[in-house]
């Protein structure tokens, strides 16, 4: 009986901890620093240095994990640090530390510049960890649940603007309506198995043979939770509103970080308790994927607000990552793996974009496709780094969004679902059409000048995102050979 | 010494760092030192085009005539489970492959390519945006010799998509104009779909052969699903029948990349998809004809709706639609050589047309209409004479560079032993001569209908024409048959595309060419007769006010016809003499129209009821977001009672 | 026999107050009978054994949350809410939807819950309170600090969201 | 009467599943929407126990005690948000937050 804290649960929880002593410790700062403006930036400074010792502390997980398959186990089996998790928490840690940098000037033009905020950022990003890390679905449901509730209140951190109430209220409604049923589940399948370790219930569900309609009840459950959790469609209809009323460097947060975490859930479930169920979720994952497809693509073709067309393009790619799913073997889950990375570069790209050009005179929180007008005159460099993000997002090479999509498209042929490879090819041509409405208006309309807000933290966070897309397409290897070992053990 | 062939991936490399150089220092130099943006983006070119000759030379002194230079690994060589059952590595590299093939390519992409960079620098000498212009042009370059030089599908595909890209840049170039932005986004959302197919090809080509290399490719199983996909993706980026929409619209561009991109080089890319990919073309018969068909549809359906165009630009679109579509026929039965052959000469006089062409609006200060040009042959002696040798060219005039090569394309289809095939080559050579005429009467011979004072253009832009209008008369003399001319001169292209495309076959049958010759002939004396007349008659009245609803058109007709009435008029008697040949060119006229208001109101209407029903789709898709969180939590529930039931629903 | 009684009290107290709960017009009530809903599962609880649970839910449940949510309903004035319409005007679909889900559910338990059996038990030395200890601070130990940094952040975004913007 | 088995008391939290799933999908007023929630949430508790017995070891139990502090704490942010919005639009039904929507 391992009961305790032992050095090796210390190192294993070492990166998560470093956030939340650092998410709580800001809130403290607070009051330990004088008002003005040099306050601001020592927290961002602070925020920044608490990404960084967790990066140096995973570092140390990732030395140790150099052998290929090891893994660490550690509080009586409920935590888990393995290639998976690390490859999770990488991309946690640069989509938080890229949002913070984007944050600085946004939060200034808003007037709404408080250390809650970085908290919640280093709190919610701790609770990503736990959930990549969970081996036991009390672990995972808490780490689900701690993410989730620094988001609604980071979606509605504007709390004098209507549209962020509007937006906070309902992510938090259906969030945790839908993390409820999860929840259900979740007891269901702590019922059928009587233990709440994943690899045990693993074993229980493989027992128990055939599905009956208890274990039936048990996985639809699960699946409406998770499905809700990575936005896919009918379960999708919270991520417009709630993407377009947050504060837009919030947005692009929820967009990659909980997607990606959303996503850990999703292969730690079906890939672990789950798989003995392949053949009866696998149909169902599929005709899921097809209708986020169908429904993210045709509901952005004639949108006007780029959050929310953002927001059913990321719906959208949602469908291409469970289509990699129901693939189901190597190749589609290294096509997870890499297309999220690559997705996650892309799509903080995008928003970072309309973050700089956001003024304090723009009043609204309305992003309108019109607002970008006439940027390739404005400012050149920010506009070539748009289309980059969005060449990426339409998955044309050599950008990086073109291996994700086509890895994805192989392990489908190699699973013998060429259908749905069709599909998902005919449906990158009509995502082109939406992504090319903002290429068109920011090189081919005539835009009013105006000041942008650019920052130095914003303009390293676009020259971080944009090299990033550019290298992940043009010399991918090394970083494929990084992801290649994540999701395969 | 420096090896040009051991240092291949120089030639792509020139153009990209001048695109880099131009985009980060253009709008400096833009102020200070314009001279200096067309200067950089020739050079470059020109860099590439001298490294280009000095590895063709050395390929051509080397025994092995296939060449590949790899840098980079760009996959990182997964294993993966193959069709077959097999294992393989997932592999593509940056590798550029140089061999018979795509050293022609390169040679005419940056020969043309360099000789249109110098004349852009005199036609768009006062334009806003210089460096923006030079950059997208420089980027073209690069992409288009990515894709030709790449040694795998997957990098030829990232070319492809790099060329789509630059032209959707150059297209929407004019932005203020509100067309050029709908043309841009027409061009790369037709080649999008196409493309689609193309990806899927790739990926099955990989999935039943274990590589992406050109080098590994064999006929294989699922040849024929590959030829077909293949055949797709180049339909769309060759403008082929019922992808050819775009290219029309395209002209909106400036007219230096409609010479470079919508003619010489980015739309022969189908082109030389299918040839490069020709093992497996030949491998599926059935696919194979379905490029014959798809040619002799495109070549024919074109040609016939360049006869009755009035804007200069969009004839010589259409134009290369059809010539386009003669190198698939060529394609089809086989005669991979000829196509290349004929893609060859057909960029130096399609290049050559569309610059005389710039070259005229250029002096009349953007008149695209033919009916307002006219008496330019004497003003524009130079523009008048090179023109006149590009015209002779495509109207297949003997000895000029098009006669060899459409000559051949005719003889190899009247070899297969496909009458109707022949009989289509035959009746769009006799469009294409008259249409061609009729421009050149129109634009040089006729009155002119304008009271300009016009210039011949600079030397900067003339210079190219001459340039060209040598490579037309004679590029054709490198590729004869050998029943007429014997010596390795005169073979020159078919021996030196053998080791890629495989042995060449003559059909030796000598009155071919005679005919070939009387059918430019006749076209050119109908059009030299009839090129100013029009149809008088209710009918023809009634269908063409009913035709031409179109708005764009419109104003542009009504206008023409209210400024020439008199003219007309003063003819009547002529007309009634001529009834009955007149009766004749009315009926080609008529058919023409007919062919257009197919081609605007069927095709282009399908194209758009396409993009509107989908944008229709959008509506209630967007409409069930009705903003209640109630509605949302409703959906929620009815997406996990539907999950709930198929789970129940499948066999336990 | 009496353990029959009690279970058929507790689940009507159970299912009678949240019936009553989602449906009655003013929100106090229903924070009344949600009260008493609770207080029935705290009765279920205790039938299975669970003390520790038991009082759990009495001290936690309704004792804190519900407090809060009494706070709530005053803080934010719901008498006047409560003179208004309480149902959405398409409440019947929502109502068809609940009742497909319901006959789901239904169709779910229909064939019998097959559960493998348990494990001979170790020997229950301690009591309940004294086994949860031991499982929460041993197996537990990680959820057990996660939930703090959870109530954590539940503090700061209460404390952010509710905040008069005057006060700082 | 039968005995009381477990059977008995996965129904009864089922019959409390419906009943939250109802008060969400109908209830107007946000406050009873998020009382709903807790009610799901404890029919989720009853299962928990219910297995924890069936298994007779506690850790049910200590899952339960999970959810129920997840309960808290969804509450504390459900309602913190719920007063931001009230002070803002002074409403509290569902029907007339929806301001964003298509």
């Amino acid at each position: 009986m391992s009961g305790y804290y032992t050095s090796a649960d210390h190192f294993a929880l070492l990166p998560a901890l470093m956030l939340v002593l650092f998410g709580s410790a800001i809130l403290l700062l607070e009051f330990l620093m004088p008002k003005g403006p040099a306050r601001t930036r020592w927290l961002v400074g602070f925020t920044l240095l608490g990404l960084a010792s967790a990066a140096i502390a995973l570092l140390r997980q990732h030395q140790a994990l150099s052998a290929p398959g090891s893994r660490i186990v550690a509080f009586s089996g409920s935590f888990t640090i393995d290639s998976f998790s690390l490859y999770f928490d990488w991309l946690f840690l640069a989509a938080a530390a890229i949002v913070t940098l984007i944050s600085y000037r946004y939060l200034e033009i808003e007037g709404e510049h408080r250390a809650e905020y970085y908290g919640l950022i280093l709190l919610a990003c701790s609770g990503m960890f736990f959930l990549a890390s969970g081996a036991d679905l009390i672990t995972m449901f808490l780490g689900l649940e701690l993410m989730a509730l620094s988001f609604y209140v980071l979606v509605g951190f504007l709390k004098r603007e209507r549209r962020s109430n509007e937006a906070a209220i309902k992510y938090f409604l259906l969030g945790s309506f839908s993390s409820s049923l999860l929840a259900y589940g979740f007891s269901l399948l702590y019922g059928l198995s009587g233990s709440t370790n994943l690899e045990e219930i693993r074993r229980a569900i493989f027992t128990r043979g055939s599905l009956d309609a208890i274990t039936a009840l048990a996985m639809a459950t699960i699946l409406a939770g998770v499905l809700f959790k990575v936005s896919a469609a009918p379960f999708h209809m919270w991520a417009p509103d709630a993407y377009a009323g947050a504060p837009t460097a919030v947005t692009a947060y929820l967009s990659v970080a909980s997607q990606a975490a959303s996503f850990a859930l999703l292969l730690r479930l079906f890939n672990g308790p789950l798989s003995p169920l392949d053949q009866e979720w696998r149909p169902l994952v599929a005709g899921v994927a097809v209708a986020t497809l169908v429904i993210g693509n045709f509901a952005a073709l004639t949108q006007e607000n780029v959050k929310r067309l953002i927001a059913y393009s990321s719906v959208s790619h949602a469908g291409y990552l469970l289509l990699g799913l129901v693939a189901g073997n190597t190749t589609g889950l290294r096509g997870i793996a890499v297309y999220l990375a690559i997705y996650m570069f892309a799509n903080l790209g995008v928003l970072m974009v309309l973050i700089a050009i956001r003024t304090r005179t723009s009043g609204m929180l309305e992003e309108d496709l019109s607002d970008l007008n006439g940027l390739g005159a404005r400012h050149p460099l920010y506009a070539a780094a748009m289309l980059v993000f969005l060449l990426s997002l339409a998955g044309i090479p050599p950008t990086g969004g073109f291996l994700g999509k086509y890895y994805i498209f192989l392990s489908l042929l190699e699973t013998g679902h060429a259908v749905l490879a069709v599909i998902a090819a005919l449906y990158v041509a009509v995502s082109l059409y939406y992504y090319f409405r903002i290429v068109r208006g920011m090189y081919m309309t005539q835009g009013e000048p105006g000041p942008l807000a650019s920052s130095i933290g914003m303009n390293v966070a676009v020259a971080i995102s944009g090299v990033a897309t550019l290298l992940l397409g043009l010399f991918p290897e090394p970083f494929l050979r990084f992801a290649a070992g994540a999701l395969v053990r | 010494m420096v090896s040009f062939l051991d240092q291949l991936h120089w030639i792509p490399l020139f153009p990209l760092a001048g695109a880099a150089l131009l985009m980060v220092f253009g709008p400096m130099l833009e102020k200070r030192a314009r001279a200096l943006i067309g200067f950089i983006a020739c050079a470059a070119v020109l860099l590439s085009l001298l490294w280009s000759a000095g590895a063709v030379f050395e390929l051509s002194q080397s025994v092995e005539r296939s060449f590949e230079v790899v840098k980079f690994r760009w996959e990182p060589g997964l294993q993966f489970r193959l069709a077959g059952g097999g294992l393989a590595h997932l592999r593509a590299d940056w590798g550029f492959l140089l061999d018979p093939l795509s050293a022609v390519m390169i040679l005419v992409v940056t020969g043309i390519s360099f000789l249109i960079h110098v004349y852009a620098t005199g036609y768009m000498a006062s334009a806003g945006g210089y460096y923006r212009f030079f950059g997208y042009l420089n980027l073209f370059v690069f992409f288009m010799l990515l894709l030709v030089m790449a040694n795998n599908y997957l990098l030829l595909f990232a070319g492809w998509e790099g060329v789509g890209l630059a032209s959707y840049l150059l297209i929407g170039f004019f932005f203020d104009r509100k067309a050029a932005g709908d043309a841009a986004n027409k061009a790369f959302l037709t080649n999008r779909i196409a493309d689609a197919a193309l990806i899927l090809g790739i990926l099955a080509i990989f999935f039943t052969r274990g590589s992406v290399r050109f080098l590994d490719l064999a006929a294989g199983p699922w040849a024929a699903t590959i030829a077909l996909l293949l055949l797709i993706g180049a339909m769309g980026k060759s403008a082929q029948f019922p992808f050819h929409v775009w290219l029309p619209d395209a002209m909106e561009g400036p007219t230096p990349v409609s010479a470079l991109i919508h003619a010489a080089t980015m739309v022969t890319a189908g082109v030389y998809l299918i040839a490069r990919s020709n093992l497996v073309f030949t491998a599926s018969p059935d696919v194979a004809n379905l490029v014959a068909l798809v040619g002799a549809i495109s070549a024919i359906f074109a040609a016939s709706v360049a006869l009755a165009q009035d804007d200069i630009k969009r004839v010589l679109a259409y134009s290369t639609i059809s010539q386009l579509g003669f190198m698939f026929l060529a394609l089809g039965v086989g005669a991979y050589w000829v196509a290349i052959f004929h893609l060859f000469t057909h960029a130096f006089f399609k290049a050559l047309l569309f610059l005389g062409a710039g070259s005229i609006i250029h002096a009349l200060h953007g008149e695209h209409d033919l009916h307002r040009m006219g008496g330019l042959f004497r003003k524009m002696p130079v523009t008048h004479a090179t023109m006149l040798i590009g015209a002779l060219a495509l109207a297949g005039a003997p000895g000029m560079a098009g006669f060899f090569s459409k000559d051949e394309i005719l003889a190899q289809l009247y070899g297969t032993g496909s009458p109707a095939l022949y009989l289509i080559g035959i009746l769009t050579s006799l469009m294409t001569a008259f249409y061609m005429w009729r421009l050149m009467q129109l634009a040089f011979y006729a009155k002119p209908a304008h009271a300009r004072e016009v210039r011949e253009s600079p030397l900067s832009m003339t210079g190219p024409l001459v340039v060209l209008a040598g490579g037309s008369v004679i590029v054709g003399w490198l590729g004869l048959p050998e029943a007429w001319a014997a010596g390795p001169l005169f073979q020159t292209f078919q021996n030196w595309l053998e080791p890629a495309l495989g042995p060449h076959q003559e059909v030796k049958a000598g009155w071919l060419a005679g005919v070939a010759v009387l059918v430019a002939v006749a076209g050119i004396w109908l059009a030299w007769r009839f090129h100013d007349r029009r149809w008088h008659g209710p009918l023809a009245n009634l269908l063409r006010n009913h035709w031409y609803v179109d708005q764009l058109y419109h104003t542009v007709i009504v206008r023409g016809v209210a400024h020439r009435g008199g003219y007309y008029l003063g003819h009547f008697d002529r007309l009634v003499v001529d009834g009955g040949v007149n009766g004749a060119a009315a009926f080609t006229r008529g058919l023409s129209r007919l062919s257009m208001f197919w081609d605007r109101w069927v095709i282009d209407g399908a194209v758009r009821a396409v993009g509107t029903m989908a944008k229709m789709g959008s509506f209630p898709v967007r409409f069930a977001q009705n903003g209640s969180v109630q509605s949302y939590a409703l959906v929620l529930i009815a997406g996990l009672v539907a999950l709930l039931w198929f789970s129940f629903g499948r066999p336990v | 026999m009496l353990d029959t009684f009690f279970f058929y009290a507790f689940a009507l107290l159970t299912v009678a107050g949240a019936a009553l709960a989602v449906t009655m017009r003013s929100a106090v009530h229903c924070a009344v009978w949600l009260i008493a809903s609770l207080l029935g599962t705290a009765g279920l609880f205790l039938m299975q054994q669970a003390e520790f649970l038991f009082a759990a839910q009495i001290v936690l449940y309704v004792g804190g949350i519900m407090v809060l949510f009494l706070f709530v309903i005053m803080l934010v004035n719901l008498e006047a809410a409560a003179r208004e319409r309480q149902m959405r005007k398409r409440w019947p679909i929502a109502l068809a939807g609940v009742l497909l889900l319901a006959a789901g559910l239904a169709r779910s338990l229909e064939e019998g819950i097959r559960l493998p059996a348990p494990r001979p038990a170790p020997e229950a030395a301690a009591g309940n309170v004294q086994q949860i200890a031991t499982v929460l601070f041993g197996e537990y130990l990680l959820p057990f600090e996660v939930a703090s940094v959870l109530l954590l952040v539940a503090i700061v975004g209460a404390i952010v969201m509710a905040q008069r913007e005057d006060a700082r | 009467m039968h005995p009381v088995t477990l059977y008995h008391y996965v129904a009864l939290s089922a019959i409390l599943l419906v009943i939250g799933v109802f008060g969400v999908l109908t209830r107007r007023n946000l406050v009873v929407i998020l009382m709903s929630i807790e009610i799901i949430l404890n029919a989720v508790n009853i299962n928990l126990v219910t297995f924890s017995r069936h298994y007779q070891h506690v850790t049910g139990q200590v899952f339960a005690i999970f959810i129920i502090a997840v309960a808290v704490a969804e509450a504390a942010v459900g309602l913190g948000i719920l007063i931001a919005l009230f002070r803002n639009q002074e409403t509290v039904q569902a029907d007339e937050v929806n301001l964003l929507k298509w």
